[in-house]
């Protein structure tokens, strides 16, 4: 499942969506708006993305952890919109036999989402608004 | 004729998401990057940092574009938290 | 949440006891029955818990962890009795401010947990049973 | 007296998970493990690998037990799975 969505992400879906017999371990990572950013008080948070892009570099991202690691699943979805403080911006579900690869697979794919898929992030403050650009923030 | 587009704050500061461009034949990313910078002078700090992309493929200022393509001028991505 | 129980992991509960507003980050481990083990076809599980020592040796694992990276909270759930395939017999989830933190806590409690918190496994098989016993595995 | 559980597949090889054993004076582990032996000869070839507990906490077998106190044999932890 690679996904972008506008609505709240459904997290237990996602997990079984790569749950497989043969699946002894699924480790998932979950992206949480934060209610501070560099000291300052967040008051939400807005996602731009480019979205056929952004669906075609998350299957890059999957297609090279499936290669890399023996992997039964990967899912990765991403929210974009307006969210509010503890929403989930992206989440990441990893199946495998040994726990080892699903948490390194995990890894890998949210280091590599956050600088090759094409989304930025606008944070709220209450009085004004930036955009954050840059490099794994 | 070049499509162009724009995301984030580099769309915010030519102010519209995309633009036509002309284009007669081959060219680089980097003189479509020369011509927005005439009509838009501050787009010049983004020079060095800015992502390209050509048919929705990562690209870069010396990348060929040909006429009939989509070009994306779009800041360093910021996706995800934590 | 540190819980040894004998029914269904809530995953959903279990991450959401953990969830804060200064979270940006929450990854989980969940462990999952697999159909086999060692080339053999596995029917199900059957974990038996020495619940006392259990429970204290998992909050031993969170008060180390909380201790050496700035978590937000960890939970750990294992479950005990009988499970058939593609159950989840442990769950763990950590929050953190930033993912790497909660990544390297995560792999910690369940490293730990295979070698500290006597709970133990036998591999139900069409043709009989055996006590799973040994380091990790 | 002392309380002495099993669990596991040493429980399966005791065939009961507590009993009570007769202890009068401090005493080690060892000594305790050694009585078990003679009662149920299968048990040495845990002596290698076996985890031992008194009060909970890990011990071993050069560990010192105290009338009251409880002494609690495994085998090494197998739970969770991946």
């Amino acid at each position: 499942m690679i996904r972008i969505v506008e609505s709240k992400i459904d997290r237990e879906k996602i997990v079984q969506s790569v749950s497989t017999p043969e699946s002894g371990a699924i480790a998932t990572f979950d992206g949480t708006v934060r209610n501070h950013s560099r000291e300052k008080p967040v008051t939400h948070l807005h996602y731009e993305v480019f979205p056929e892009m952004a669906l075609k570099e998350l299957e890059k991202i999957r297609a090279e952890a499936m290669q890399r690691w023996p992997l039964n699943g990967m899912a990765i979805v991403h929210r974009v919109g307006r969210m509010e403080i503890g929403e989930s911006s992206v989440f990441i579900a990893v199946s495998s036999a040994h726990r080892k690869d699903a948490f390194e697979a995990c890894r890998f794919a949210i280091d590599t989402l956050k600088t090759t898929v094409p989304i930025w992030k606008k944070e709220h403050y209450q009085d004004g608004e930036v955009w954050i650009e840059g490099y794994g923030q | 004729m070049l499509k162009v587009r724009f995301f984030a704050s580099l769309k915010d500061l030519v102010g519209e998401s995309e633009m036509e461009m002309q284009l007669e034949q081959e060219t680089s990313v980097r003189k479509i990057f020369q011509q927005l910078e005439t009509r838009f002078p501050e787009i010049k700090k983004y020079e060095s940092i800015l992502l390209v992309a050509v048919n929705m493929e990562y690209a870069d200022l010396d990348s060929t574009v040909t006429p009939g393509d989509e070009v994306c001028f779009f800041p360093p991505v910021s996706g995800g938290t934590g």
